[in-house]
């Protein structure tokens, strides 16, 4: 099927044009669309995996090892002695990236169906909803920068309105505040992104501008030809057709001699090699949205603030955006500066595993602890990146799937609650596994996954975290062995915050701080199976069947492994 | 240096006198005697008039601006009597030969009403003030036309330099010019060379007769700018009790009295100067009765001096003459009166003076 | 070029100095002669011997502003017009370029008064120089009595 | 003038004929005088219902100096009236923009609130002095002449002073003088700064060789003192720091089309001379530091400044403040892409705040003020207004998908090679707060958003239909925005037509 | 007459515009002292227009910056008088209805 990735990416914002042009009067067609062609996209998404080729095995920073890959001339422009610029229409995907979309269009999927009781000005919600889709499934397979910048920020505004006009009392704040966080680091990467245009070309395009005789070479041969006359001063500055494709950019015979970010880094800003401080740049960027201490505060506030399904999405997708980049950009573009800041990714990481359990314990109000919790594992993620080994990587992709089907369990699970008493607070409950048994067997379950109870995905993630952590000190030293060890503790705690809710919430005494409450606390509805039961099939599936998303990510890993690695000692 | 003295000099005397003419037409005109106890037939009347006041008392009101007051007049006198510096009065003698003459003397000139600003506002009276803001209206309402027609005969004189104005109206313009040539009426394709026959006929007036409603113009203008009958209002004293310098007394209002006789001087040597041929003589060479020559001797010599200064000298008293008749025959204009006529005839017409002007000077080369 | 020749200057500037010199000088000679016997009733602001009320310095008729402001457009303008006015018509000028130069320059300098000219013409339909500009007050008194009855008495 | 002749080696007819010439190419500046003589003489000879005729003279009027300016098009630089315009296909695209600019201006009034209406097509002045105005733009895009600079700048000033103060309420007195009163001093400032710049060089001609050969000889430090003050009256028609001072005061009590004018055609044609200057300056003096000490202060005052803005107007003020600070960059690059890049921020910039202060205008005649606070809940109860404002909003902060987002990127593209290239640390400094004071400015840009859609209608009756004119003319203005986002490259490429050598 | 002598006026005169500028208050003191910064100007540029060598550019220059000043004033005491008849001062510090 042509262009699968395309129909993916712009079915949600046809579905949202529909609503926007469907009237006031055809109120109950804003669901409907939203939710079929959030489904389709599910479909088509499911079709996709169905078929994508696990053994494909190149470089990462080939066209090759991508499948599905769309590539049209989006526009270019001369920039006069300095070469052109060119932009690409480009899709594709591969082992690093197929996991997400899947678990994109999942999570959206479900959270169209928990938007289900949203009253308010309903057009404009699915509208921003659809929209809201389009840019983070564009944002997962866009492979040229400037287009995933495009979806990247662009997923700001529909998020800011979400959260800003359907939000809880602190809806304004949150929204602002979400808002200038993901800006800012948004800044971060836009900085980068100007200095690697710059500093890249584009080497088919350039052969083409340069007029180099290719007839009878294949692609390969041409590049290479087009990066030995680079590199040999051959081919003039204005023929060079500078690149966004993030491909491209992974690979350092791309990089224009004497460029700022040239692989030979002699370029250094405030003293230190320019490659590094990008790679920081970009790591910090991705960072805060992924998020990890210190830049984590935006967090807790948006979740709190944000309606359920938006929660659900914020933490089952938008965050992975975050780890997602960190692999795409920042590791693949310059793996010189991962591997020389290894540990201080392992350290923020660690300290984020740990800093967020310990805040997690201290909450009182149940969505700013999973928001928390939520910090707390995607301290694993930045741990397994550290770690620059196989096991490592895959568990910070596996981290990262789980950690979606999880948390938007555990967010649905609240906004369960939240939809019968409006209120979170852990200390006005007690004893609800005796008035609602089915709710109390669905959040057990979603807390155990969560805590990485074996058997859940969880489990899985973070076990494989920690091979890929302890075996770094052995095959490269990137990060020290101390690291995983205090790593572990996280897990500790992490049981612990879970357990003691549990504890506090659900067993003893049946008791709530309102009357009132009681005619509303109901048991889960058909609504609530249909989004629940698929996620804990699925993260019992992930936790007992792993092979099922490492074979669609190994090949690539390893490749991306391979690709970074030349640099560890 | 002479010209400063004799300029001071004469200036001095010619008020003294002047005063006592106006006294004295002022009479005639209306058919009474005017002074006559001091000296024979009142000639000492000024006189006394100026020991009096330099003895009397020199009030500075107590809510005057004293800053502003006290240099008022001086600033006045200054500015007037600066405006002499530039004129020659004959063809060898005169201040400051500059080629930007009549520009700097308009310039300077134009100061004095930065003097009497001074003055009205210094003095905080509300007459001071009215009468201080209606002359300035008045004047420079009236320098709009005088500066234009002063631009005319620029235009047809191709020159600042007053000195080189003069010498174009007579016949000793070849002595400075080889080349130059005087058709009558200034047109060339008539054809009719009138350089050697001066007189008159080479008077701005008559080689250029555009320039007749010019002097017209300018005359009325001139009245205005020296604060004359009809152009009076702001000493109106009937209604503004001489305006902006009724809070002055002693010699400070000496030198603003002095300063207006002066103005009326000098514009009536710049009038003589621009249209009517300067130190040259009105008479013609007529063929062999070479009355212009004869009436004005060769540039340099003494009695080219002396030629000079008396064809000069008559043509402004003169003027001055005409403008204390003017005075004391028309009535006085009403301030819209006096608006109007400035903004909406002179204006107007100095406009397209100046645009004939500019034609006219292309007829003549 | 004009060139300013100093030493004419400096006769200028020697009768500008005269005359200040000259006042001076006589308003000390004064000073020696003259008496001085101030008194209050003296030093106070002449006002046709009624007593002052408030200060002179308030506001006046906006339309001498007017005034002021037109003659600054035309004196700027007289500025322009002297220098022209000595080239435009220059023989040789005129002659070199058969007439050209004249024609040229006297296009440019009526484009440059037409406008000005225009300038006075919106002035003057504006009715900015009418001194006493005719202003109808209505009243907005509504009287039971009819108008005409007051017209009636009126003439 | 003679003098001057017999030096070039020109004789006078040719002279003539050379300005005779010259006036061909003036086309657009003799319609728009035309223009503005043709309102004067409306205006004097008939006296009832002129609105038509002067919203249809100067609206023919402008479209016509648009299209004339359109045709001149060609990739020759012409040199007029002995050097002192340069007339290059750079001018002419800025003078389309301005002309468009100037209907637009048009437009705005014409679907203001009643006053509004009332100024510009009741009487002749303002639209007379809008044309002034743009004249004076227009000049200021082609001069080579420092003498002929200070007369453009002086021009756009007066008409502006005017269009400010001379009419209207007690604000807007205030505001004309305070304008009046840093114009002038700005200005004083320029000239003894041109004054010095003429004593070094002897010469005020921009373009010619002793200009050049006399900055080169000259001391460093005088010539920084008199560049410095010749630029001060640059930057205050810029609105850049520190003589930015007027603007908030000025665009508050204007209004709103008038703003939207001041807000980009004099700050363009001032950008043009400085762009200028600093091209024609010898390498010897380095404008880096003193242009990039203006430009972070720009930012960073404008954006701060506006943080806490109730008008939407004053904060709007604040924004130019600091997007003056953008445009600067391209100029503080001092390279081929560095320039494409200014014209191309400037012309969104053009584009965006037109868009801007239209809409603001269409909000205003709802509510009759222009206080952010008074937005409350209209973007929900005029929701299509209210997504183009977000639009523009964006652009403006300069998020994708606008055009906004594009000119920022490439400004700092051309400033991150320059950087690349001289390693120059006020270059990096440059960049790292230009760009996050684009987070900065997403605090107050933001709060117009969250007005319109955060907060509930205020029920204060307001009739809040809109007007189907209204969402045409907006959705024009916005368009551009969007398609120069997605096609940037059709406008870089014209601009690749565009010659930047003078 | 030494350059320097004309340069130094023209530098004392745009001083003295530039501290009346600054220091005071009521607004045609300042315009005032604008005037003065314009005519320092005005001298250096008729003072450099000695050297000129190709013509009299400064003195040109010179005669544009008097009109332009002239207009300048005329403006500018317009808006004075406008200022006036609102707030019944002419002083800048208590002109600050607008602030932000």
């Amino acid at each position: 099927m042509a262009h699968l990735l395309s129909f993916i990416v712009f079915i949600p914002l046809v579905g949202g044009l529909l609503v926007l042009l469907t009237p006031k009067t055809y109120e109950y067609l804003y669901k409907v669309v939203t939710l079929s062609s959030l489904g389709l996209t599910l479909l088509l998404s499911i079709y996709l995996v169905a078929g994508f080729d696990t053994g494909l095995q190149e470089a990462i920073n080939t066209e090759q090892q991508l499948q599905f890959a769309e590539k049209a001339d989006w526009f270019s422009f001369s920039l006069g002695s300095l070469g052109e610029i060119s932009v690409d229409y480009f899709l594709g995907v591969d082992g690093i990236n197929v996991t997400m979309l899947v678990l994109a269009a999942l999570v959206l999927f479900i959270g169209a169906i928990s938007s289900w009781n949203i009253k308010k000005h309903q057009k404009g919600y699915f509208g921003l909803y659809l929209l809201l889709s389009t840019s983070v499934l564009g944002c997962f397979v866009a492979l040229d920068f400037f287009l995933f910048y495009l979806f990247f920020e662009f997923m700001l505004l529909p998020m800011y309105f979400l959260i800003g006009i359907w939000g809880g009392p602190r809806k304004e704040y949150a929204a602002i505040k979400f808002f200038l966080y993901t800006l800012v680091g948004s800044v971060f990467i836009l900085i980068v992104m100007i200095g690697l245009y710059n500093s890249v070309y584009d080497p088919l395009k350039t052969a083409e501008a340069a007029n180099l005789s290719v007839s009878g070479m294949n692609t390969e041969q041409i590049i290479e030809a087009v990066q030995q006359q680079v590199e040999s001063g051959a081919i003039a500055k204005e023929d060079l057709v500078k690149s966004f494709n993030m491909l491209h950019m992974a690979n350092d015979a791309n990089y224009i001699p004497g460029s700022f970010l040239d692989k030979a880094g002699l370029s250094t800003v405030f003293g230190q090699p320019a490659r590094w401080i990008a790679f920081l740049a970009l790591l910090i960027g991705f960072a805060i949205k992924l998020p990890s201490f210190p830049f984590h505060t935006w967090l807790p506030d948006a979740h709190v603030e944000a309606p359920t399904p938006i929660s659900v999405v914020l933490a089952g997708i938008l965050l992975k955006i975050g780890g997602y980049g960190i692999i795409r950009t920042a590791y693949a573009m310059f793996p010189d500066g991962a591997y020389h800041y290894a540990w201080l990714i392992g350290f923020v990481g660690i300290f984020s595993i740990i800093y967020g359990a310990m805040n997690a314990l201290a909450q009182k109000d149940l969505k700013k602890l999973i928001a928390y919790s939520s910090v707390s594992h995607m301290g694993f993620v930045l741990l397994g990146l550290s770690a620059m080994t196989v096991e490592g990587i895959s568990g910070a992709m596996y981290q990262m799937f789980s950690h979606g089907l999880i948390s938007a369990m555990l967010f649905l699970l609240v906004g369960v609650l939240y939809d019968r008493t409006h209120d979170r607070m852990i200390e006005n409950y007690g004893g609800l596994a005796s008035q609602l048994p089915k709710f109390t067997v669905f959040v057990t379950i979603a807390f155990f996954a969560s805590l990485g109870l074996p058997g859940f995905s969880g489990f899985v993630a973070e076990l494989t975290v920690f091979i890929g952590a302890f075996k770094s000190e052995a095959t490269n030293g990137a990060i020290p062995f101390w690291m995983p060890i205090v790593g572990t503790l996280g897990l500790i705690l992490g049981a612990g915050y879970y357990l003691w809710t549990l504890q506090r919430m659900f067993m003893g005494k049946f008791w709530v701080k309102d009357k009132h409450w009681l005619s509303t606390l109901k048991d889960l509805e058909l609504r609530e199976y249909i989004m629940l039961v698929p996620l804990v099939a699925l993260t019992l599936l992930f936790g007992i069947y792993p092979a099922l998303l490492f074979d669609l990510i190994n090949a690539s890993v390893i490749s991306f492994v391979d690709h970074i690695s030349p640099l560890a000692k | 240096m002479y010209a400063f003295l004799f300029f001071l000099n004469f200036v001095l005397i010619y008020t003294v006198f002047a005063v006592y003419a106006e006294r004295k037409i002022s009479a005639f005109i209306q058919d009474r005697y005017g002074p006559m106890e001091t000296g024979y037939y009142g000639l000492l009347q000024t006189v006394a008039d100026l020991l009096k006041l330099i003895q009397k008392e020199d009030i500075v009101p107590l809510r005057a601006d004293k800053k502003l007051f006290k240099p008022a007049p001086l600033i006045i006198f200054t500015s007037v009597f600066a405006g002499f510096s530039v004129l020659p009065l004959t063809s060898g003698f005169g201040g400051s030969e500059t080629d930007l003459g009549i520009f700097f003397l308009l310039a300077i000139v134009s100061l004095d009403i930065f003097g009497m600003l001074l003055a009205g506002w210094g003095s905080n009276s509300k007459y001071a003030l009215f009468g201080a803001m209606r002359s300035i209206s008045q004047i420079i309402s009236y320098e709009i036309p005088l500066g234009l027609m002063v631009v005319c005969v620029v235009m047809i004189s191709q020159t600042l330099s007053l000195q080189e104005i003069v010498y174009q109206q007579g016949v000793w313009w070849t002595s400075i010019q080889p080349d130059a040539v005087n058709y009558l009426f200034g047109v060339k394709s008539l054809g009719v060379d009138v350089t050697d026959i001066g007189g008159l006929l080479t008077w701005n007036i008559i080689r250029v007769p555009l320039l007749i409603p010019a002097f017209l113009i300018f005359y009325i203008a001139s009245l205005a700018e020296a604060n004359r009958a009809p152009f009076d209002i702001p000493e109106a004293e009937s209604e503004l009790v001489a305006g902006f310098q009724v809070e002055y007394s002693g010699f400070r209002w000496a030198m603003i009295m002095l300063s207006e006789y002066g103005l009326m001087l000098l514009v009536s040597f710049l009038m003589a100067i621009l249209f009517l041929g300067g130190w040259n003589t009105p008479l013609p060479n007529i063929g062999g009765v070479e009355l212009a020559k004869w009436t004005s001797g060769e540039p340099g010599t003494i009695a080219g001096h002396l030629w000079g200064a008396f064809w000069m000298i008559s043509k402004a008293l003169l003027l001055v003459a005409s403008q204390m008749w003017v005075r004391w025959t028309f009535p006085r204009l009403r301030l819209d009166q006096l608006m109007n006529l400035s903004w909406k005839y002179l204006t107007p017409a100095s406009i397209l003076l100046v645009l004939l002007s500019a034609l006219y000077r292309m007829l003549m080369i | 070029m004009i060139e300013p020749s100093v030493t004419e200057f400096s006769t200028i500037l020697l009768f500008i100095i005269g005359a200040i010199v000259f006042v001076t000088v006589g308003l000390f000679a004064a000073r020696i002669i003259r008496p001085s016997k101030p008194n209050y009733e003296k030093l106070t602001t002449y006002e046709s011997g009624e007593d002052t009320i408030g200060n002179a310095w308030g506001q006046f008729n906006m339309r001498f502003y007017v005034v002021a402001l037109i003659f600054l457009l035309f004196e700027v303008e007289i500025i322009y017009l002297f220098p022209w006015s000595v080239v435009f018509g220059d023989k040789n000028l005129v002659e070199g370029t058969d007439g050209a130069w004249g024609w040229f320059a006297i296009t440019e300098m009526f484009v440059f008064i037409v406008v000005l000219a225009l300038g006075l013409a919106y002035a003057w339909a504006k009715g900015y120089l009418d001194w006493v500009r005719p202003q109808q007050k209505q009243t907005d008194f509504k009287s039971k009595i009819p108008a005409s009855a007051y017209n009636k008495y009126k003439s | 003038m003679r003098a001057v002749l017999a030096q070039q080696n020109i004789s006078l007819t040719n002279f003539l004929n050379q300005v005779a010439e010259g006036l061909g190419y003036l086309q657009p500046e003799i319609t728009l005088v035309a223009t503005l003589i043709l309102l004067l003489l409306f205006d004097l000879i008939f006296k009832k219902n002129k609105a038509f005729g002067f919203t249809a003279i100067a609206s023919i009027g402008f479209a016509l100096v648009g299209v004339l300016a359109l045709l001149q098009w060609s990739s020759e630089t012409v040199s007029l009236f002995g050097g002192m315009l340069s007339l290059t296909n750079f001018s002419l695209l800025l003078k389309v923009a301005f002309s468009f600019g100037g209907l637009v201006t048009l437009l705005i009034a014409w679907r203001g609130k009643d006053e509004i209406k009332a100024e510009f097509f009741k009487s002749g002045e303002t639209l007379i002095m809008l044309a002034a105005l743009l004249l004076g733009a227009f000049f200021m895009t082609m001069t080579m002449n420092l003498l002929l600079v200070y007369v453009s700048i002086e021009l756009v000033s007066i008409a502006s002073y005017i269009l400010t103060g001379l009419t209207g309420d007690r604000k807007r007195s205030e505001a004309g003088i305070k304008y009046l009163i840093f114009g002038a001093a700005s200005s004083a400032i320029m000239l003894y700064g041109m004054s010095w710049l003429y004593g070094f060089t002897g010469t005020l001609q921009l373009d010619s060789d002793s200009f050049y050969a006399g900055l080169t000889a000259v001391p460093m430090l005088p010539l920084i003192i008199a560049m410095v003050l010749t630029l001060a009256g640059f930057l205050f028609k810029l609105g850049a720091f520190p003589l930015h001072i007027w603007s908030p005061d000025v665009y508050e009590a204007t209004p709103t089309p008038t703003v939207a004018m001041f807000s980009a055609i004099p700050k363009l044609a001032a950008l043009t001379i400085v762009f200028r200057l600093v091209q024609l300056t010898p390498d010897t003096f380095d404008w880096v530091p003193i242009l990039t000490i203006v430009a972070i202060a720009s930012m960073t005052v404008g954006n701060f400044s506006a943080l806490w803005q109730k008008d939407a107007k004053r904060m709007l003020a604040y924004s130019s403040i600091a997007h003056a600070g953008f445009l600067l960059v391209g100029i503080i690059t001092h390279s081929e892409t560095g320039n494409e890049a200014m014209l191309f921020y400037g012309l969104v910039y053009l584009i965006m705040n037109f868009a801007a202060f239209f809409l603001i205008n269409q909000f205003e005649s709802i509510t009759g003020s222009t206080k952010i606070d008074s937005l409350k809940g209209l973007g929900r109860s005029m929701p299509f207004a209210g997504v183009l404002m977000v639009l523009v909003m964006v652009s403006l902060t300069g998020l994708p998908p606008t055009a906004g987002f594009n000119a920022k990127l490439y400004i700092f593209s051309a400033l991150w090679e320059a950087f690349g290239q001289q390693e120059n640390s006020w270059l990096l400094w440059l960049f790292i707060f230009g760009l996050f004071n684009t987070v900065v400015s997403l605090f107050y840009y933001l709060k117009i958003p969250y007005m319109l859609f955060f907060k509930e209608l205020q029920p204060n009756g307001i009739q809040t239909k809109g007007r189907s004119a209204d969402y045409i003319i907006g959705t024009l203005l916005v368009l551009p925005l969007l398609l120069l986002f997605f096609r940037s490259d059709w406008f870089v490429d014209l601009m690749n037509t565009i010659n930047f050598v003078f | 007459m030494p350059l320097n002598f004309v340069l130094f006026l023209g530098a004392l005169l745009f001083c003295a515009g530039l501290y009346t500028v600054i220091t005071k208050k009521n607004t045609i003191m300042v315009l005032v002292g604008v005037e003065l910064m314009l005519n320092a100007a005005n001298v250096n540029l008729v003072a450099f227009s000695r050297f000129d060598a190709v013509g009299i550019q400064g003195q040109v220059f010179a005669l544009f910056v008097i009109t332009v000043a002239a207009a300048e004033a005329a403006i500018g005491l317009a808006l004075v008088v406008k200022v006036y008849q609102h707030f019944q001062t002419a002083n800048i510090d208590e002109i600050n209805e607008l602030k932000g």
